[in-house]
């Protein structure tokens, strides 16, 4: 069995979540490979959007920037922000990645600062499109590294929606029903959310880790089911794909 | 309803609908005339301090950077900005132009957090109020429409929404909740193109990201672009024109204008130079240097052009453009 | 003195309304032959803008439907209904020419039916743009056939808003400052309307018409200045403009 | 707010956002698939007794006119229409097969009044709700934005507004009145386009009328085509893709399929043809014999092709075209 890297891990940990047949929104990075990953793998007609505009192009190079040329090379549809936000709004997205400095138990992502707001103590980037992707796409993904500072109970701002305080607290502030956080893929684990409680909850381990390790990194208590999976390794044909044919020059792996 | 929440943000820009209207009427030309002029006349003609500011894609795609050089070699601060930005705004606020920002995403995507910002937010020099991507374009098409605000689905729930200047409303058909954005018109709208005519006529190569709608938002427009053609090109492929001449008040040729910066099917990015910023702009004295050096130590975008390589090096990341 | 018949005399009358350097919506019919010859005499500058996208064609040849490919014909932009409308919203067009079976004092215009509107007496074609035109253009200029059936005290349907039922009407229902009916353009009289009550005045004449006949020809009372301008005749130009280049087939004239 | 007034017009469509959402989700095609059928496979498949219906542009622009006769074929009654209609509406109405009518504009442009309207709303076979021409387009629009309503500023101090199925409302952060229209979503929609691939990115050439916001307001959508390209061909130029693949059901290759409507650039319109329509729409006998021997008397589009005097004829309306 072939080594392999922990972006590598995350790679093949979120490709294997989207289904085929599909259209995701796509961020820079490893959403990306993920994308091309599983469209190489057991998803060829899964459709990698960006919400610039570009819908379905080949990534044969992988882009740097989400408007960048790249994302629409050989694409279908070379559109606008607009069109594709409306198009998640329409309930056309299925997926959309999401990343963040803080997630909590529902699933909320802070993107945009710790500390107070207007003289914060860490200023990120900003929401960007990920409170419409959280707002608007059936399901989403977060990719994450572990860690307590990250996995907190209660986020410090609340960049983009997950399941805000609990079961049916989406549905009242107004977003679309049945939309909302799906999955959680990071280096210790994949987890996913409890049906009823909407609270995250462990659904398997990355090889070689303990569900005791997973809490432990996790500032909040986890729900931990009786019997957790445990991932399958990345395949020898999985990492030759990304080696050779998705990330040659290996800048992001 | 007295249910519903507003944001707690300032809104950075006031405008009326109808105040809009009459100054539309009284100051667009409607009629054909060439504009075509360097980016020193168009920012010193259109541009005040503490105007309005928009400027289109990103930093790194497809951005007028040659225009946002000229805005920080003239100086016109107290700006007031609305962005997503990679380096374009980050340029102005490293130059210390800006005051308030309408911040949607501000960073270097996969090169991470942009350390310009986070000096001018932390310090407090910089106001931030908190919208989405998708929020700031809707905002643009709200004005684009003539309209005083649109209804969205977004940010609703979260402390975007509430560090926001939006409001919520309650559908008058269905009763559900919805965020109602309030119209954003610039003052000044900045964007790149691949081609137009000497009148404005401009068409994009590839995604449109929110130029469509940023453009009819701005009360000046300032486009340049790659390569002036005729108006006869125009008219025959009159679908193509996604600019209209009639919002337009300056045509500025600037071939490479987006460099750093790619353009799509033109030119890649100078990554080399991206890197050079990115490692300059970690601290305040090298994103300084790079200012003096690279913006203000060059006289104009032809001069910059020449200190980036000239002519070879343009060549050179000509032949690195994706293709179609 | 060259002979001329009602249409030319119309066409002639509306195009003399146009200011250079404008931007007019045009509908099929007598406007687009105004906007040709209006282009063609004192306003070279008139941008003809079609409501379903075109604008600035060159009118070679005369469309003839408000969509049809003359509309775009070598035109700067051929974009969509949408676009158009909200140019028109945003402030841009100053003119929109409107027809219709009734006007009123106040401009208000019907185009609707007569009658019941759910059993009606007669069903008209319905608004079409009119009513956004109405709405949204500066100064609207109305092109019609002069009597008592068609000028009558209170439009049977208001299709589309003139100053409704007087000043400050439109502001009052939320339609844009400043905007509203300009002229009215028939074969006896050029009427525009009084600043005060924005009620309808005559203006000027058609040759050889009295102040008496088209009140005779008016349903309600027109208000009418002491001294009233005649109409200059249409010029051999004008004529020669119609007959030879705009509309050589006389398919309008 | 009680001063405000509400349209006493029927919604003929009532369709709540998450409601299609969840459609969308389960029934529309997301990957690449082959959906090249017939005229009568489509109109069979998607089209359903009762059904809201829409057609884009003109009955004598670009307009669908193979799929509405094949409509008429199939005798598909009660129909609700959303409509500004010439030749395809007022065959759909004489062929007695409308029920309720959104109407903006019905008639035949420089040809006048249409009897057949006439005669249907006189008689009270067909029921009207007032729009204007933007308003029914801004429907399409809130449609397309997955929003229940849009504000615009038409419509206001009107009879149009009362016997519409709008509503005024304030402005959250002006105060202003304006009209809100409620999204109008369509069961079915049906739009000729110049050239596609075999999924469905489809290309128009002019003006795109209401295209781009009717489509996304289509739950199902029948595009015919003059030309089917290779998927390549779209690929190459990404930007020119107005109607995506994902949002159409089905691809009916139809050349000719505008007439007699014109097709921008493609061909003129007949205008013998529509002159014996104009004159044969006159009475209901006339109207009924042009239906039986021009719509059900043809077995398809290419038996109508041949009946209009076939290839020869083609090419002569193709020579007729407006060149760029």
């Amino acid at each position: 069995m072939t080594e392999y890297n922990k972006s590598e891990l995350l790679i093949c940990t979120a490709a294997r979540q989207m289904a085929d047949n599909t259209i995701c929104f796509i961020g820079t990075g490893i959403p990306m490979l993920a994308a091309a990953l599983a469209k190489r793998t057991h998803a060829p007609n899964l459709v990698a959007a960006f919400e610039f505009g570009g819908v379905g192009p080949d990534l044969e190079k992988l882009p740097l920037a989400v408007g960048g040329s790249r994302t629409f090379h050989r694409a279908e549809i070379a559109s606008s922000i607009c069109d594709l936000m409306e198009a998640a709004a329409r309930g056309y997205v299925e997926y959309g990645f999401l990343g963040g400095a803080q997630i909590d138990p529902y699933g909320n992502l802070n993107a945009t600062v710790i500390g107070d707001h207007d003289r914060p103590k860490v200023r990120f980037p900003g929401s960007g499109g990920a409170n419409d992707i959280g707002s608007l796409c059936w399901k989403t993904i977060a990719i994450m590294r572990h860690g307590k500072k990250r996995f907190v109970p209660k986020v410090g701002f609340l960049t983009t929606a997950g399941y805000l305080d609990g079961p049916g607290a989406r549905e009242q502030a107004g977003l679309p029903s049945g939309s909302g956080p799906y999955r959680v893929v990071t280096d210790l684990a994949l987890m996913g959310y409890d049906d009823e409680t909407k609270r995250m909850k462990l659904l398997a381990l990355q090889p070689g880790v303990t569900a005791e390790q997973v809490q432990a990194e996790t500032g909040f208590e986890l729900m931990i089911p009786d019997d957790v999976a445990v991932n399958d390794e990345p395949t020898d044909e999985e990492l030759r794909l990304l080696r050779e044919e998705i990330d040659p020059d290996h800048l992001y792996t | 309803m007295s249910n519903l929440a507003s944001g707690r943000g300032a809104l950075f820009q006031k405008e009326k609908v109808d105040d809009l209207r009459h100054w539309v009427r009284e100051n667009k030309p409607k009629g054909l005339m060439s504009k075509v002029m360097s980016e020193q006349e168009a920012i010193a003609k259109f541009m005040t301090e503490g105007c309005y500011l928009g400027v289109e894609l990103y930093g790194s795609v497809r951005c007028p950077m040659s225009l946002v050089r000229e805005v920080v070699r003239q100086g016109i601060g107290n700006l007031r900005l609305a962005g997503q930005g990679v380096l374009e705004n980050d340029l102005l606020i490293a130059a210390g132009l800006v005051k308030k920002l309408d911040i949607t995403y501000h960073g270097y995507e996969v090169f991470g957090i942009s350390p310009v910002l986070r000096r001018a937010c932390e310090s407090g020099e910089v106001e931030t109020v908190e919208w989405s991507n998708a929020a700031l374009a809707w905002r643009f098409k709200a004005a684009a429409m003539g309209l005083p605000f649109l209804p969205v689905r977004s940010m609703l729930g979260t402390d975007t929404f509430t560090y926001s200047a939006a409001k919520e409303i309650e559908c008058p058909f269905t009763g559900q909740k919805l965020v109602a954005l309030p119209a954003l018109t610039l003052d000044v709208g900045l964007i790149h193109v691949h081609r137009c005519d000497e009148y404005g006529n401009a068409q994009i190569d590839g995604i449109s990201g929110f130029a469509s709608e940023m453009a009819r938002a701005s009360k000046r427009l300032i486009i340049s672009t790659e390569e002036i053609v005729p108006h006869e090109e125009i008219q025959k492929y009159p679908e193509r024109t996604i600019i209209p001449y009639y919002i337009v008040d300056a045509v500025v040729h600037a071939p490479g204008g987006a460099l750093p910066g790619e353009m799509p099917y033109v030119y890649w990015r100078d990554e080399k130079h991206m890197n050079l910023y990115f490692e300059q702009a970690k601290n305040a004295e090298g994103v300084e240097q790079y200012v003096e050096k690279w913006v203000r130590g060059t006289k104009d975008h032809e001069d910059f052009m020449k200190k980036l390589g000239g002519a070879e090096r343009f060549e050179q990341l000509k032949a690195q453009a994706t293709r179609r």
